[in-house]
């Protein structure tokens, strides 16, 4: 019954070596991960840098190939689809990029970087075209009468808004944001956080949310999977999550998370030299021979958590 | 980095037999034979003696004949014999081709030893008067056909001066080997190679500048200059070696270039090579040796590729071959 | 222990030349830096904050920039140092760690090459001594196999790796002030914790003074003994950390704080500061500078010429509109602000 | 324009001829006292590296020749007609019937390694040329096949030719199928040494290194050392039957000519033939001088009256288009060639007016007027034969009155090619003709030898030049057989007229003069080709140098008289 | 180029006051800096005379050959003297500067053209299509191309300034197609062509509409510098005896006749005038060339 649904997703990429240049070896960026999302729920997605949380989003997206698994959209696999089925069930599902400004191309106007959807998809008169791109613009907090601007006048939390109208403009129902607001300010960083849940009720999105800080996390999802080396260790509602880690390494992420109040640096050092020897210590406990994590196992409802 | 190489070797073959078949048929497409020239001066000739000749000299046979012929010779180390010299093609090759390869050698240091500096002082000290003084010098170069220029060094250090030989590779009365030898060669050697290396120097020069000047804003310098690493000192340890690496990226190209410029050099300064050898073959359709040419040439452009890979493979921790 | 603070800037303005006019980044700071003293400078992006540190190295192009006041370094001034001299304190007496491990490292050296070079340069140790001092640096930042690491080329190791090797070229010569210009922007958060632990055990033994520039208030939470806040060009507001985050009073500040998710403030609203910071050219230069962004509250609540202030001890802020600002009660900063 | 020139007639092309050719002395002026043992340097003009097969029968290139001359020297002096005299190192006499030559080869002749030339050294050479391994193309000389059992030699179906006689260690016959008068002009007449290259398989020959790197030869002068492509040394050849050479030593260097006048100026270079090119920025040099003659050459312009079938092996005069003799011989009186020779050429060259060139004064027709420039008269014969303007643009048309357009190839070489195509074409567009350049361009050496000789239809006239060699006789250019008559004219009279040049009645001298003359007039008459300009071949010369003379290259003796007469060459 | 300049500009500055398109950024960047200002103009005025000047001369009459008047220096009658042929060397500069440019420029958008499709599809595909041309390409690289220009000369049926460009194309696109894969490579990573992928936007409209127009300052400043370069292509050329017929006078070929000594030492008017205008307009170009490149670099763009 799930909107999105992920089966044994793997996504390899080949190390090619040798007097042939044969493939040799894989990169295992995404090694067999199963999740899903809820309609209207934002799933977030967290783990060090490398862990294959991009990889996750863009092959859903259908940017990467993925080596084997499902990718279940309203119960039609992604993966199996053919170009032209596969870009008309894309249409909702789309993408905020982590940098606003390699992601709008600089060499176009507002209109046409919104309009991009609406002419691959729809056959508009320019007036009808026009009117749409200002709606959106309207509904994302811009000026419509931006649109003949280039995107180098905006800042770049304008420039993150500007990408989420095009997005916008296919009526998604699920949009993975990958860092979205990771390249911006802290004060614009709350502005498009703020704005992405307001569309969010709106329009009544789903969003797949991949970060690497916890806090923007904690601040956004209803649910979280913690990534690790291209497998989930532990997944559950934020509350699972925060108030009770049960693996290690999400202790540890949790642990590294600068406390605001600098009355609680000592304890907080502390607690971080604990874990982490913690995390020496127990590494067998959590890892299995091959240095993998065990598999997902629930301990309540909402939490799963990869221990033996 | 031995795998490497025997790849990159194999890589070739495939290359220069593809090489091999153009231009054995551009060869053959070429109007007239290597006969007609010799008779335009020499018409005692009869109609019959000709076809004979042209018959013994296997012209009329199908060009998948010949092609199978000359690649079968090719295979064995024989390049075919010149129908215009009467003498093995490999044995006619093999006295210029070193002058060819000394001149181009000599061409190249040269010409590194002067670009270097002049690319280095223009990058380092970017808008001075002697920064600007080399932009001009390189749109002089850059403007001036090499045959132009290398009348006017012959002129000028051969004829006026006198400082330099005006022809030949060698003085024909030295000994051969000896010390006096050598000398002469390198003397017959100088202007030759230095018409063609000032020449050459543009592209170096234009190149080192732009990157000197790209490389002296990235962060590693600062990192260096917060060190407190002299002036001098962040030039020649951070920014002259990542802004040279480019110019061992270019080697192989230099190469080719080297190639279509000892045309000019060998007619002008009567240097024996094989780029003067190349033109007259073509002229007077001499196709065994145009033909064994163009395979050298290919193969030394290739060498010349592999030889900057594995330079800059030595030089660029960050570029490993296996 | 003098009672000399370490490094004290007195009115600097630091101008950068755009077309053939001079624009000052850096306007009339003055900061002081005691021994053992971590001082934060927090803004956000553009607000000058890296201009300030290139100022104390004396880094920036000499031919574009300007540079008036002083900075005073144990008794000298720095800006009337020649190169020569200045670069004998740069390495030596002032080390600096900048943002981006992957492009502040040269590709072509190997890293203990890269650390060993300050020490050449103001040492006259042995190759040998040097090699040695090396391996126990990189040790010393926490590098596991320091060995291995010191014939590393830096492409070979992890972006925390390689911003550990920048921290140890900036110790190498044990420094009585380093300046970390975002030490931990360009890391994951794990690899953030690890760094700002070894910069304070690094510190604490040593007893240096750190200038850290950041623009996350969490890192100077858990860093800073004193806080700096940039706007435009501008402090806005100093004081020591505990003093700021329980009391901060400048509206920039308090914005600030406000617009960060933390797991107090779930689900809720983030605030949002109106309008962006206005690039160099287009600056005010009278006036408080951060009015444009606070429509709010009139005119009059700000001074016409603002200073800085001592409000209470050790506490400066600049501008009297601080006393009147309140947030906005719409949400007025999400939505609808024309282009700059 | 150049074609519109004033109305005043020039004088007379011969004279024209001999005035031009007086300024250039054939033999070089110098009083001076000989010294010893000097040295001389000769530049080999060229502009690209000579290659040396020095060998008479396998050499190609002109640039061999040039090497050839000083070591190795053929057995016949010669006379200023070009005919044997037995002034050199062999002497000969002729059989009653003209059939066979009995030479003798002098006692004292020997190779520079010592060994005597011998006559089984001079049928060798034969023997190599006949052979059909052979690879060179001095086979394809009439007189050469027409020596007694030559055929079967080269057919393979003899071990010897029968006609050459070993009479002793230093003579030798040798009988023809006929008499031919070209023997005395044509005869092969160079030795190889066979004890010395008798063991290299024939085939093998021409790639051996004892005639690219070691030849031996008899000439005055022995090769030291040779450095590939670029220069020769030779020394003094102590043996030479005649006495001993003035000079120690000659090194031949080869110099680009584009810098030669600079090497003359400088002294680097004593002897070299000059390119006429550069002959008016030379003229008023002081440290050398010019020698020169008239060249065995003649440039001509060709119509295509026909085509070589080749089944028959025979020329047919079958295309149309210019059967008309009126319209060749307007387009002859067309041209201004003394305009071209000397404005062009600086007098080197000048209007040609028969096709045998004055180099050969004996059969030179002085009388022989050629179509001096006459553009009136040119536009006279084309409204006789017809060719009218009659849609008045300023070109006639064809008598049917259709458009009449002229396709002319001309090769490319040479800065003067251009120039001279479009002179040509100016001076025809002033009698009213309208010709192009097939193509549009001028044709490249090799292209067009391969439109001419495959009687191309594009090609309607064309330019080009023949040297005649030693030989007089016209036969092998304008031969009913000739495959070199490219203009594929034939007559019954032509026929008769050159078979009577070379008749055994033709070793009379004063009949042969008789038919040549006729045919002169003939072929001015029926003017297949406009014979357009004849040319002289100068040597600049040191002036330190004595005893050079023009014919040096062809002289057996050239260069034994060549001295200096100071240790150091003039400078400018 | 500068017809381009004016075209795409006029229209849209009318119709909005802020401009932003690479052209305009170039302009602005032109005219800030005197030097190229100054450049573009002068070269802008030689390009006026002499196209304009060589509609008005009669190019028949020009290369009439006239020997009467074989080397004459300048005079009234012939302001720059005349070649050994007699013909006038003003004309011939002025159309041979109008076939050098004409050349230089073709050759440089025909490689252009060629250099850009190879490389935007090498790039924008990557994997077996970039590593088919690549190979390709590799190839190319070791052909000697002199030599194989020289044979194609040769065998060229009809050789004229059109068979030239097309052969002198042939050659040298290689360089180009090398350079714009590199940077279309570079510009494939970037999530403006992801986000158009995920938008449904084809392959090909990604390549031209996204991926083109960004590549399009250091299309330009390329383009540039080579036309430059390719100004007096032919004169090797001519000098090896392969360059245009004389009936096609080029700047190659006057200067070239200095290969003569004669005309080198004593006869400057022939080859004197043509190569200061190739060195004026490379100077001209190679200008205007920079000023394009500081616009293409923003850090180094003056305002
Ligand atoms: N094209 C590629 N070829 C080979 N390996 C790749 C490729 N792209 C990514 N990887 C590897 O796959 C792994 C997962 O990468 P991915 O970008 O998904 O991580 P991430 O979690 O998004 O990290 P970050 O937080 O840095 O964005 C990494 O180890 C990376 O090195
Ligand atoms: N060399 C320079 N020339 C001109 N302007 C400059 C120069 N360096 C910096 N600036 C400008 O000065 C202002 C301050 O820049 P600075 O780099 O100090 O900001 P920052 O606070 O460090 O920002 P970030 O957080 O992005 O590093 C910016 O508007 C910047 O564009
Ligand atoms: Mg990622
Ligand atoms: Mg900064």
């Amino acid at each position: 019954m799930a909107f999105l649904k992920v089966n044994n997703l793997k996504v390899y990429y080949p190390i090619r070596g040798g007097f042939f240049r044969r493939v040799v070896a894989h990169v295992k960026a995404v090694d067999d991960i199963s999740f899903e999302l809820n309609q209207g729920e934002t799933y977030g997605l967290v783990g060090e840098s490398g862990c294959g949380k991009t990889t996750t989003g863009r092959t859903i997206m259908g940017l990467i190939k993925a080596t084997s698994g499902e990718v279940l959209f309203e119960n039609q696999d992604l993966l199996k689809m053919n170009r032209r089925d596969f870009n008309q069930h894309r249409k909702d599902i789309q993408m905020i990029f982590q940098d606003p400004y390699s992601s709008l191309n600089p060499r176009k106007r507002v209109l046409d970087i919104v309009a991009e959807p609406l002419r691959n998809f729809e056959r508009l008169s320019p007036a009808e075209e026009k009117k749409k791109v200002q709606f959106y613009l309207e509904k994302v907090g811009l000026n419509p009468e931006a649109i003949y601007n280039y995107p180098h006048e905006f800042s770049g939390g304008q420039r993150q808004r500007i990408g989420i109208a095009r997005a916008l403009t296919l009526k998604p129902k699920l949009i993975i944001a990958d860092e979205p607001v990771s390249a911006l300010d802290v004060s614009v960083q709350a502005q498009v956080l703020n704005f992405m849940q307001d569309i969010q009720k709106e329009f009544n999105l789903t969003y797949l949310f991949i970060s690497h800080d916890l806090g923007i996390i904690q601040h956004m999802c209803d649910r979280i999977g913690i990534m690790y080396r291209g497998q989930f260790v532990e997944e559950g509602t934020s509350r699972d999550i925060y108030t009770n880690p049960q693996h290690i390494y999400t202790k540890r992420l949790i642990s590294a998370i600068p406390d605001i109040n600098p009355e609680n640096r000592e304890n907080q050092m502390k607690l971080r030299q604990e874990i982490n020897s913690e995390y020496k210590n127990s590494y067998d406990k959590y890892f299995n021979a091959e240095g993998k994590v065990y598999n997902l196992k629930p301990i309540s409802d909402t939490h799963l958590v990869a221990l033996p | 980095m031995l795998k490497f190489i025997l790849r990159r070797i194999l890589v070739m073959i495939p290359q220069l037999f593809i090489l091999s078949i153009l231009i054995f048929l551009l060869a053959k497409a070429m109007p007239g034979d290597a006969l007609t020239g010799q008779l335009a001066s020499n018409p005692k000739m009869d109609a019959q003696t000709l076809h004979e000749l042209k018959q013994k000299l296997g012209m009329y046979d199908p060009y998948y004949v010949q092609y199978a012929r000359w690649i079968k010779g090719l295979l064995h180390g024989n390049l075919g014999m010149s129908i215009i010299h009467q003498t093995p093609v490999t044995s006619l090759i093999a006295g210029k081709m070193w002058n060819t390869v000394l001149l181009g050698a000599a061409v190249l240091i040269l010409s590194y030893l002067i670009a270097i500096p002049l690319g280095i002082i223009g990058g380092r000290w970017t808008d001075t008067w002697a920064d600007k003084m080399i932009v001009g010098y390189n749109y002089l170069t850059y403007a001036t056909p090499l045959f132009i220029f290398a009348l006017l060094m012959l002129f000028i250090f051969g004829f006026v001066l006198g400082w330099f030989p005006t022809s030949g590779s060698v003085d024909i009365r030295v000994e051969n080997g000896t010390f006096a030898y050598y000398m002469s060669k390198l003397n017959h050697l100088i202007l030759p190679a230095l018409s063609g290396a000032i020449v050459s120097t543009t592209v170096t020069i234009q190149y080192l500048r732009n990157e000197i000047i790209d490389t002296k804003i990235k962060d590693f310098v600062k990192t260096a200059r917060a060190k407190g690493v002299s002036e001098s000192k962040v030039y020649t340890r951070h920014i002259f070696r990542n802004s040279l690496l480019p110019i061992a990226a270019f080697l192989g190209y230099d190469i080719v270039s080297l190639i279509g410029g000892s045309v000019f050099l060998e007619s002008i300064y009567g240097y024996p090579g094989i780029g003067q050898l190349f033109l007259t073959s073509i002229m007077q359709r001499d196709f065994s040796v145009v033909t064994a040419l163009v395979m050298i040439s290919g193969l030394a452009t290739l060498i010349g590729t592999l030889l900057s890979d594995i330079i800059l493979s030595a030089v660029d921790p960050r570029i490993r071959i296996e | 222990m003098s009672n000399q603070p370490l490094l004290q800037i007195q009115n600097l303005r630091t101008s950068f030349r755009i077309g053939d006019d001079y624009f000052a980044a850096v306007d009339d700071v003055s900061l002081t830096v005691n021994e053992n003293e971590v001082v934060a400078i927090v803004g956000e992006s553009g607000c000058g904050k890296s201009a300030l540190a290139m100022s104390i190295m004396g880094l920036h192009p000499q031919e574009r920039t300007k540079l008036e006041g002083k900075i005073n370094f144990k008794g000298k001034n720095l800006l009337s140092l020649s190169t020569n001299e200045m670069n004998k304190v740069r390495g030596k007496e002032i080390g600096m760690i900048f943002q981006d491990p992957l492009t502040a490292l040269n590709p072509l050296m190997t890293c203990g090459k890269q650390i060993e070079e300050s020490m050449t340069v103001h040492t006259n140790m042995s190759s040998e001594a040097k090699r040695k001092r090396t391996i126990e640096l990189l040790k010393k930042v926490g590098i596991p196999n320091p060995e291995r690491t010191y014939k590393q080329y830096p492409h070979e190791l992890s972006g925390g790796m390689r911003q550990r090797v920048v921290i140890a070229i900036a110790v190498a010569c044990d420094p009585l002030l380093v300046i970390a210009d975002e030490p931990t922007t360009a890391l994951d958060v794990t690899i953030q914790a690890q760094i700002m632990d070894l910069l304070k055990d690094l510190q604490n033994q040593t007893k240096t003074g750190i200038i850290l520039i950041t623009h996350d208030l969490g890192v100077v939470a858990e860093m800073a003994d004193r806080v700096a806040v940039m706007y435009a060009g501008e402090i806005v507001e100093i004081a020591d950390v505990h003093t700021l985050f329980k009391n901060p009073l400048h509206p920039y500040t308090r914005s600030l704080f406000n617009s960060i998710p933390s797991s107090t403030s779930t689900k809720d609203r983030l605030h949002v500061i109106q309008g962006i910071v206005p690039s160099l050219k287009n600056l005010p230069r009278s006036g408080c500078r951060f009015k444009d962004r606070i429509k709010w509250i009139g005119d009059k609540e700000h001074e016409v010429n603002p200073l800085l202030r001592e409000v209470s001890p050790n506490h400066y802020v600049r501008c009297t509109c601080y006393k009147n600002f309140h947030f906005s009660d719409e949400d007025v900063g999400d939505m609808n602000y024309g282009i700059s | 324009s150049g074609g519109k020139k004033d109305g005043k007639k020039s004088t007379t092309s011969t004279e024209k001829a001999k005035e031009d050719i007086g300024q250039f002395p054939k033999e070089v002026k110098n009083d001076n006292k000989v010294v010893e043992d000097g040295t001389l340097n000769y530049g080999l003009v060229y502009d690209t590296p000579f290659e040396g097969t020095l060998n008479y029968a396998f050499y190609q290139g002109d640039e061999d020749a040039k090497v050839l001359q000083f070591f190795d020297i053929p057995l016949f002096t010669i006379n200023e007609d070009y005919e044997m005299t037995n002034d050199g190192p062999a002497t000969y006499e002729l059989s009653k019937d003209h059939k066979t030559i009995t030479v003798k080869i002098k006692d004292n002749v020997n190779w520079s390694d010592g060994k005597p030339v011998t006559a089984e050294d001079y049928e060798y050479s034969f023997l190599v040329i006949g052979n059909k391994d052979y690879t060179g193309v001095r086979y394809g000389d009439a007189l050469m096949q027409s020596i007694v059992g030559m055929k079967e030699y080269h057919a393979g179906k003899a071990k010897r030719i029968s006609g050459i006689k070993i009479i002793d260690d230093k003579t030798l016959s040798i009988t023809f199928e006929k008499a031919n008068p070209a023997l005395l002009t044509g005869l092969w007449s160079y030795a190889m040494p066979k004890h010395y290259l008798g063991d290299v398989p024939i085939k093998d020959l021409a790639k051996s290194d004892k005639i690219h790197k070691k030849p031996i030869g008899f000439g005055p002068f022995k090769i030291k050392k040779i450095v590939p492509g670029e220069s020769v040394e030779f020394e003094r050849n102590d043996d030479f039957y005649a006495g001993k050479p003035k000079l120690k030593s000659i090194v031949l260097k080869v110099v680009n000519p584009k810098v030669i006048l600079q090497a003359m100026k400088k002294g680097e270079v004593d002897v070299a033939e000059f390119p006429t090119d550069q002959y008016a920025a030379a003229k008023g040099s002081k440290n050398f001088q010019f020698i020169g003659k008239i060249d065995l050459a003649y440039n001509y312009i060709g119509f295509k009256l026909g085509h070589w079938d080749a089944k028959k092996g025979e020329n047919v005069m079958d295309n149309p288009k210019f059967q008309d003799k009126r319209l060749r011989q307007a387009m002859a009186y067309a041209l201004d060639n003394k305009t071209v020779g000397e404005k062009l050429y600086h007098g080197l060259r000048f209007p040609a007016t028969s096709l045998i060139p004055p180099s050969f004064p004996s059969w030179y027709d002085e009388n022989a007027n050629g179509a001096t420039y006459d553009p009136e008269k040119a536009k006279k014969l084309l409204d006789e034969a017809g060719y009218k303007d009659v849609d008045k643009d300023g070109l006639r048309e064809d008598p049917k009155g259709k458009k009449f357009k002229i396709n002319f190839l001309s090769m490319s070489g040479g800065d003067i090619a251009e120039p001279l195509a479009k002179f040509y074409i100016q001076c025809w567009k002033d009698v009213g003709l309208d010709v192009q350049l097939v193509d549009g361009r001028l044709a490249e050496f090799n292209s067009f030898y391969k439109m001419v000789q495959e009687d191309n239809p594009k090609v309607d006239v064309f330019a080009a030049a023949w040297g005649t060699g030693t030989d007089v006789d016209p036969y092998g250019l304008y031969g009913r057989d000739a495959n070199f008559n490219y203009s594929r004219f034939v007559s019954e009279k032509n026929d008769q007229l050159l078979a009577d040049g070379h008749s055994e009645q033709a070793f009379d001298h004063n009949y042969r003069k008789k038919v040549y003359d006729e045919w002169q007039a003939y072929m001015n008459d029926e003017m297949p080709v406009i014979p357009t300009l004849f040319r002289s071949i100068i040597y600049s010369v040191n002036n330190r140098v004595t005893g050079l003379n023009a014919d040096h290259e062809i002289d057996a003796l050239g260069w034994f008289n060549v001295g200096v007469t100071s240790e150091t060459p003039e400078v400018n | 180029m500068k017809a381009e300049l004016t075209d795409q500009k006029q229209p849209k500055v009318k119709k909005q006051k802020k401009q932003h398109g690479v052209l305009s950024i170039m302009w602005r960047e032109i005219v800030k800096d005197k030097l190229a200002l100054g450049a573009l103009i002068l070269l802008g005025l030689i390009l006026i005379i002499v196209y304009g000047v060589s509609l008005l001369l009669d190019q028949d009459k020009i290369v009439t050959v006239d020997f009467l008047s074989i080397y004459s220096p300048p005079s009234a009658e012939h302001w720059l003297g005349t070649d050994y042929g007699g013909r006038d060397i003003l004309g011939q500069l002025i159309i041979g500067a109008k076939n050098s440019f004409t050349i230089g420029l073709c050759i440089t958008l025909l490689t252009g053209l060629i250099g850009l499709t190879v490389g935007l599809i090498a790039g924008y595909f990557g994997g077996r299509t970039d590593n088919i041309i690549m190979r390709i390409i590799d190839f190319f690289l070791i052909l000697p191309t002199l030599m194989l220009i020289i044979v194609f000369v040769t065998i060229a049926p009809k050789y004229n300034v059109f068979y030239f460009i097309l052969i002198m194309s042939l050659f040298l696109w290689t360089g180009k197609a090398r350079l714009i894969r590199s940077k279309t490579l570079a510009e494939r990573e970037l999530d403006y062509v992801s986000a158009s992928k995920t938008l449904g936007t084809p392959d090909w409209k990604i390549i031209i509409r996204e991926v083109l127009p960004n590549l399009s300052s250091i299309i330009i400043v390329n383009l540039t510098l080579n036309l430059a370069g390719n100004i007096g292509i032919e004169s090797g050329l001519t000098y090896l005896g392969f360059g245009l017929p004389e009936s096609t006078p080029s700047l190659g070929t006057l200067v070239s006749y200095a290969t003569n000594p004669d005309v080198l030492e004593n006869k400057w008017w022939i080859w004197l005038p043509a190569s200061l205008l190739i060195l004026v307009m490379m100077l001209c170009i190679n200008y205007i060339g920079q000023a394009l490149k500081r616009a293409a670099d923003a850090r180094q763009r003056l305002g």
